[in-house]
């Protein structure tokens, strides 16, 4: 058994022990089972960067086996310079998330912590599945776990926006299984990605491809406009659904673009970039803009994922290495800062009960280490130098304009919002004089929301000072990913 | 005598009974009796095709056919009867019309 | 199609048909007509009748008829059968006796079952 | 001429003294709980169904045309399909039985005549599934529905029970007429009985083309009635409410196999040259039951109402997969495409017996747990059963990796790998429709989760043997799901053997 | 002579149309003997039944009473038909129709000799079957159109019965055509004609009712019940409802009833004599001079006299108990010598060759 199969499904191992457990009773048990699953996960995780090739765009840590060879569909994992980074994120995010859940949730301790560990599992299998197939098995079993995290333990409207959350998604993977289905076909029965990828197709056929691949990716990500599932879910689920959805479950959707629309249909993706662009910045414009008009934390930290996702695919799309690194470094870092926004909301969330920002003010002077380290994470979040959030930011920015003057010009103006409706949000919640006894009462971070804080503050200046690792590990790959796109695939 | 009758007589004989049976089932709204009646037509009119056929072909499967028909046809009522007076005894109506517990 | 042999059935039918329509024509021809009520009212013990003549009865009337149907089909299928005896060797005569064998089955299962019982 | 081969028939001579048997051993049977006819009839199932299994191995294990054997004089055959579909309806009616015999004993249903019915059934089932002559098809049918109709009827002092059944008697019996109207125009134009030779006769060309295009309409007509496909749906939701629930599971279940049989049986074998007339009507029949029952589904507060639109909706999507079959006389795509709607339909009856024999699970006495609201909470109630009742509705919602993804999946690669625009347009239609049918599967989920018990405290007194089976039957699902690979070899391979013979 | 008058006939009118009026002449020359047969059978009953009393039946009018049955049927004739205001009128009228139009066009397949048959047709045997099932349909008539509960209760009662004894009447006519091997009549009444015993002269015992006893029993005493006849005359027994299903009818309504009864126990016998007794076959060779038609009417009166007897001398059944010989004994019986018979003729010792 492979190094990745081990990080699949050694985690989602855990998590059906963990609903077999069964009680709430069992629930402190059930916690420090969840929390080494997810350490263990993790560290299984750290020899696939450890001992990652830097040297060849192949993909490294294989596994071949026969799945369904009725279909020709294997059980063929392995990862890039562009995925093995997600592999260790979504493990990291994960301890985080049990973590979160750790006084929090009361009630069904053990489903919910059990059904983190799954998606944990088959996200990191989303990440290594190199069998189309496969990966639209991990892909799609991604939202049972999700749909009920959110329906079970989400707030008021959970159930809208657990239909809502679920309906969308899968619409869009309904049309990607079809074009599965058809590139199966057009292959002579082979659901390998990478034969895929060799695939002379005519155009029409691409834009075809295109637009279903687009469907489900687009959703996911999630574009404007398809982006009205996101507030909702961010705003009804609990903190750790909340943590997961922005920091992986949306960059599922940004690494179908890469895995699948680029390099399945290059001429497509050349020929309707200007699409995707113009969706890209309308995201990182006016979905900053609505992010600005918020009144409550979680969905302004939604719309402002929405918007950093716009980055992302903006950098996908202008087919440079500045641009498609960016939009990596960028998922990276957003899956880093993105989760710590909600991690701090949450925090907030479950000592005063509410996410509205006028219910808060001064919270630095009852918090004042929370808010130290809110301060760092709302920094990353507005792409501050030095924090995760720049480097990103800046390659796409960089190559976009490398790419066209004006459209990196409109993309920089994202850095600008950015910053205006994170700090004004920090200024509002933190800052001035206690607003009111619910602020006066509380009571700061104790030491395991310390510790989760730390770590994750740790990951974004890690990554904000010394992003290196980072960008060599993807180099190779994003080259050959570039020339690949760059060659036309019509006969 | 039989001389002018051709099979097309006889098919479109069973076609007119068979036709009558199924709006006797799609229009009757008063009876089921009548209802259990028209089933036995169609099955008629289909045993009227068989043989005609089986006539016309000089092949006797057809007419074998007809007797499995016929037996069905008899156990078919009897279980249908079955059941009509199991609903009236439930019911007190045997008008189709009234049969409307079940809807949605 | 030879239904020639059939025509007498039919003459005969419309004959027996006309035996019955004949006399009660002729009774009603010559016959006195001197209807009143109590004459017209239907036969009861000298009471007014006092519920709908045609009530509920029995259920053991339609089992009656639900087995009648059931074993006049058996003995349809007999009839050619007993026909064709002498033609049909032995392999016929054991497919009907394992259609008889199931048919006794269904017998005996009614009539441990009570539908035969009429007390 | 073909000989009798009685060996052919030995399973369903098993079958038949059996129930005969028991029918009379019952009589003697004072036990309320009708131990003794239960366990017989278990026995009697798990033999025939081993007979089969044992038949396929030795079916597949010859090579080519020799995987067929006819029996009773060319009117049966025996091929690994027949054999494979035979075994599934045996084991379906093992849990069917093993579902209902609690549920119908807190009833006082629990009667010998069920079981002999049931066996009955299972023989009509059989029959059809073996059936290389219309004639055999007729009888088997009949059998099979006459002992439900009977059944349907079972619970005799209740009028919705009763009304139901009045339902599908009437129009079971249209539908009998209708294919049966078909089959006498069949055989009007070709002057043949047997499947093959219909076959030949046909491929011929010599025949009149509207008798037997006529024919043609009436056969699919009938077998939609049977299949309980729209426009021809109206009886399925009545009776599967209507019906106490044992007997809709029976209804439910079993049968489907025969559906798929005969269609298998008469379209496939008997006039695949005519696939032309009969596929398009197939089409239109498949989208609109996707459709309606799609839609239908979403209104519904009754599980078991909802549960048969949902059934009229998978039927219409398995109807998918026998569309594609004569692409440029093309047996790969046909054999994909058979074997996909075979795949599809021993999964659905799975899942269905689940989710039947869940609802039969929590109804107690003067309860039936049949409404989608008795369901509130059962998460916290009873969080084993909410859990494999998840995995029952994500099936049906065909998500990965529940076994019904890979239904779908193996349909819509069987549409999609015809490389016809026909078909892909029919396949994304087929998509878009099954999401409409994931939002009512995702509101019983939601109904278990995310809403609070309707009544506290409410417990389950279930037995636990009922319960394991459940356990089984939902890891079948999912293992199912996670290694389909096997069954999926199998379907294929007994269609490849079917299309050879 | 009667060539001569087949031959001018169909010189005069043609085929189709003499083809009509011959088969018409000879339902003429049928029936109108047995009309008289029928109404000499109910003044025989009451001397019958009178002499087994010890009393002497009707003698008044005529001598020796021979005239009753005609004064019968003149009073008949002018008795009043009333027609309950409850009834439905049509179907009311339609049931004695119904009773008596079966019990009449049943003869039409009745041979009484070696070809001598209105309709010689070889589904004679199955035409029989049906045309006596119809029977029943003029009890049900005459029930439910009265609209009376003692007419409802004896057509019930009347048609379970009639419908139950079909049952061992078909079984026991199976049994018949398995050893004779055709529908036709005249080839049952044939095939008894040959075999051991008769080859030696002594036909009587070749004939059916030997090897197939039980069934010859079953048979008339199915007949018995068939017709509604004492001893299971409780579908009208006076006592109980009267007169049954015919309880509304008068005059010549209800002489339609009384006609159909005696025609059908006619037609019992006959058929008792053809299917079990020979037909018109002499009992032993040396009687073969004696014509057929004189044996036939010998056998035929000996039979219906047996009715007779059976009336004067048992009582009734209940109606229980009548079911109960139906279903419990006649049906298995008949059953078990089916395949007795069956197996009989498998074996080597068959003598139906």
């Amino acid at each position: 058994m492979g190094l990745l199969s081990v990080a699949i499904w050694l985690p989602i191992a855990f998590g059906v022990l963990l609903l077999a457990l069964g009680r709430d009773e069992n629930a402190g048990t059930a916690r420090w089972i969840a929390l080494a699953g997810a350490v263990l996960s993790f560290v299984v995780t750290i020899p696939l960067v450890t001992g990652f090739d830097l040297g060849t765009a192949a993909l490294q840590f294989e596994e071949n086996l026969a799945w369904i060879e009725r279909f020709n569909v294997r059980y063929h994992l392995g990862v890039d310079g562009i995925s093995v980074w997600f592999v260790l994120l979504t493990a990291f995010i994960t301890i985080i998330v049990v973590m979160a859940a750790w006084e929090v949730i009361t009630e069904r301790a053990h489903q919910y912590l059990g059904a983190f560990l799954i998606l944990s599992g088959l996200m990191v299998g989303v990440f290594s599945a190199v069998d189309g197939l496969l990966f639209y098995v991990f892909f799609e079993a991604t939202l049972i776990p999700m749909y009920i995290i959110i329906g079970v333990w989400g707030g008021p409207r959970r159930v809208y926006a657990a239909f809502k959350f679920f309906l969308y998604t899968l619409l869009g993977s309904l049309l990607m299984l079809i074009a599965l289905i058809y590139l199966y076909a057009k292959s002579g029965g082979s659901f390998e990605i990478l034969e895929w990828h060799k695939l002379p197709l005519p155009l029409n056929a691409q834009a075809l491809l295109f637009f279903a691949f687009f469907a489900a990716f687009s959703v996911k990500v999630p574009m404007w406009p398809v982006h009205t599932w996101l507030p909702d879910a961010h705003v009804e689920a609990p903190t750790g659904g909340s943590v997961v959805l922005a920091a992986i479950m949306l960059k599922l959707g940004a690494y179908g673009f890469l895995r699948f629309s680029m390099p399945i249909a290059p001429d497509a993706s050349r020929e309707y970039a200007w699409f995707i662009i113009a969706l890209s910045l309308i995201a990182v414009i006016y979905i900053g803009l609505v992010a600005m008009v918020q009144t409550d934390m979680k969905k302004l930290v939604a719309y402002s994922s929405i918007a950093h996702m716009g980055f992302v695919t903006l950098g996908f799309f202008i087919f440079n290495e500045l641009g498609i690194s960016g939009g990596l470094v960028q998922m990276i870092s957003h899956g880093f800062v993105s989760g710590a926004m909600f991690l701090s909301i949450g925090v907030l969330y479950d000592r005063v009960h509410s996410r509205d920002i006028a219910a808060y003010g001064g919270v630095v002077n009852t918090m004042p280490k929370f808010a130290a380290f809110a301060l760092l994470f709302s920094m990353a979040n507005c792409g501050l130098p030095g924090t995760a959030g720049f480097v990103g930011e800046w390659m796409v920015i960089l190559g976009a304009v490398q790419y066209n003057f004006w459209i990196g010009a409109l993309a920089a103006t994202a850095l600008i919002f950015g910053a205006a409706y994170t700090l004004w949000m920090y200024k509002r919640v933190y800052f001035g004089d206690i607003a009111n006894d619910h602020v006066r009462e509380l009571t700061d971070i104790n030491a395991r929301e310390f510790s989760m804080m730390a770590l994750l503050a740790a990951a974004v200046l890690a990554m904000g000072l010394y992003p290196k690792p980072f960008t060599d590990v993807m180099h190779t790959s994003v080259d050959a990913l570039i020339k690949h796109v760059a060659q036309s695939k019509l006969q | 005598m039989s001389a002018g009758i051709t099979l097309y007589h006889y098919l479109t004989l069973g076609g007119c009974l068979f036709a009558l049976s199924v709006v006797g089932i799609f229009m009757n709204r008063r009876n089921l009796i009548v209802l259990l009646m028209a089933i036995e037509l169609m099955l008629l009119a289909v045993n009227m095709n068989f043989v005609a056929f089986s006539h016309f072909l000089g092949d006797m499967h057809g007419q074998v056919f007809v007797f499995f028909i016929l037996t069905v046809a008899a156990a078919e009522s009897a279980i249908g009867l079955a059941i009509l007076v199991v609903l009236f005894r439930n019911r007190a109506t045997i008008a189709v019309d009234e049969l409307d517990t079940l809807k949605g | 199609m030879d239904l020639q042999g059939y025509l007498p059935v039919i003459l005969f039918i419309l004959v027996g048909i006309a035996v019955g329509v004949a006399p009660q024509l002729i009774g009603f021809l010559i016959g006195p007509q001197r209807p009143d009520a109590q004459k017209n009212s239907p036969y009861e013990c000298g009471f007014e009748a006092f519920e709908d003549a045609r009530m509920k009865f029995d259920v053991r009337y339609y089992l009656v008829a639900i087995l009648f149907i059931l074993f006049d089909l058996e003995i349809a299928f007999l009839f050619p059968w007993a026909v064709a005896l002498k033609d049909i060797g032995a392999s016929g005569f054991w497919a009907m006796m394992i259609f008889l064998a199931i048919l006794v089955v269904g017998f005996a299962y009614e009539w441990k079952k009570g539908a035969l019982d009429w007390e | 001429m073909n000989p009798m081969n009685w060996l052919v028939v030995s399973p369903e001579i098993v079958l038949l003294v059996a129930a005969c048997a028991i029918a009379l051993i019952d009589l003697y049977v004072t036990d309320p709980k009708r131990g003794l006819t239960f366990w017989l009839t278990q026995l009697t199932l798990a033999v025939v169904a081993l007979m089969h299994a044992s038949a396929m191995q030795a079916g597949l294990g010859a090579s080519g045309a020799a995987a067929s054997v006819y029996g009773m004089q060319g009117l049966v055959v025996s091929d690994p399909l027949g054999h494979l579909l035979a075994t599934c309806a045996s084991l379906a009616l093992m849990a069917t039985l093993a579902y209902a015999r609690p549920y119908l004993g807190e009833r006082e249903l629990l009667k010998g005549e069920f079981f002999t019915l049931s066996m009955f059934v299972l023989l009509g089932v059989s029959v059809m599934i073996s059936a290389n002559n219309f004639l055999v098809i007729y009888v088997g049918l009949e059998l099979m529905s006459l002992s439900l109709y009977a059944m349907a009827a079972l619970r005799r002092d209740h009028g919705v029970s009763t009304e139901a059944a009045m339902k599908y008697f009437v129009l079971g019996a249209l539908a009998s007429g209708f294919l049966l109207y078909g089959m006498s125009m069949l055989y009007g134009a070709t002057g043949k009985l047997d499947l093959p030779e219909v076959y030949a006769v046909v491929a011929d060309g010599q025949i009149n083309p509207v008798v037997l295009t006529l024919g043609v309409v009436f056969l699919v007509a009938g077998l939609a009635f049977k299949l309980g496909v729209v426009p021809f749906h109206m009886w399925v939701p009545d009776v599967y409410q209507g019906a106490p629930t044992a007997v809709t599971l029976m209804i439910g279940g079993v049968p489907k196999f025969a559906a798929f049989a005969i269609a298998f049986r008469i379209l496939v074998e008997g006039l695949s040259t005519l696939g032309h007339d009969w596929q398009q009507m197939l089409m239109v029949l498949s989208v609109l039951s996707m459709l309606i029952g799609n839609l239908a589904a979403i209104a519904q507060t009754n599980l078991k109402r909802m549960l048969a639109y949902s059934a009229i909706a998978q039927l219409g999507f398995m109807l998918l997969g026998l569309t594609p079959t004569v692409v440029a006389a093309n047996t790969t795509s046909a054999a994909n495409g058979y074997s996909s709607a075979l795949f599809y339909v021993v999964t659905y009856v799975l899942t269905t017996l689940g989710s039947f024999g869940l609802i039969m699970l929590l109804a107690r006495q003067g309860f039936e747990s049949e409404e989608i609201s008795d369901l509130s909470g059962l998460a916290k109630r009873a969080p084993w059963i909410a859990g494999v009742m998840t995995v029952f509705m994500f099936s049906l919602a065909g998500v990965p990796p529940m076994v019904g993804f890979y239904a779908k999946f193996a349909v819509l690669q069987a549409l999609v790998t015809t490389g016809d625009s026909t078909y892909i347009t029919l396949a994304i239609v087929a998509v878009l429709l099954s999401l409409v049918a994931a939002f009512y599967y995702l509101r019983i989920v939601k109904v278990m989760y995310f809403d609070e018990p309707a009544e506290s405290g409410a417990a389950l007194t279930a037995g636990s043997g009922v319960s394991a089976l459940l356990a089984l039957n939902g890891a079948a699902a999912l293992v199912l799901g996670l290694l389909p690979q096997g069954l999926m070899a199998l379907c294929r391979d007994v269609i490849v053997a079917a299309l050879q013979g | 002579m009667i060539d001569n008058i087949y031959q001018s006939g169909l010189a005069t009118l043609g085929a189709p149309a003499w083809a009509v009026v011959w088969s018409l002449i000879k339902i003429i020359v049928l029936v109108a003997p047995l009309m008289g047969c029928v109404a000499y059978l109910t003044l025989w009953e009451r001397k019958a039944i009178g002499r087994t009393q010890v009393r002497p039946g009707p003698n008044r009018v005529g001598p020796m009473g021979l005239l009753t049955p005609i004064a019968d049927a003149v009073k008949l004739i002018f008795k009043e038909i009333i027609r309950p205001t409850a009834a439905n009128k049509g179907l009311f009228f339609l049931g004695p129709i119904m009773t008596i139009m079966p019990a009449l066009a049943a003869w039409a397949v009745i041979p009484v000799g070696p070809e001598a048959v209105v309709a010689d047709v070889n589904a004679g045997l199955l035409f029989l079957m049906a045309i006596t099932s119809m029977e029943v349909y003029g009890v049900i008539i005459a029930g439910w159109a009265s609209n009376s509960k003692y007419a409802f209760l004896g057509a019930l009662r009347a048609s379970a019965q009639m419908v139950s004894y079909e049952i061992a009447m078909g079984f026991a006519l199976v049994i018949v055509l398995m050893v004779s091997g055709s529908l036709n009549l005249g080839d049952v009444v044939a095939g008894q004609q040959k075999g051991t015993f008769a080859s030696m002269g002594l036909n009587f015992l070749s004939w059916n009712w030997l090897p197939l006893l039980p069934i010859f029993f079953v048979y008339f005493i199915s007949g018995l019940a068939e017709t509604n006849r004492h001893p299971f005359d409780v579908v009208e027994g006076e006592s109980e409802i009267v007169a049954g299903h015919m309880i509304e009818y008068s005059g010549m309504s209800f002489a339609m009833f009384f006609l159909a009864e005696y025609a059908n126990m006619i037609l019992v016998s006959m058929l008792t004599v053809l299917f079990f007794l020979g037909g018109w076959d002499a009992p032993v060779t040396w009687l073969g001079f004696i014509p057929g038609w004189i044996w036939l009417g010998i056998k035929v009166f000996l039979v219906v006299t047996m009715f007779l007897w059976v009336r004067a001398s048992f009582p009734r059944y209940r109606y229980d108990q009548i079911m109960r010989l139906g279903w419990k004994i006649f049906i298995p019986i008949t059953l078990v010598w089916l395949v007795v018979v069956g197996l009989w003729i498998q074996s080597p010792f068959n003598i139906w060759k």
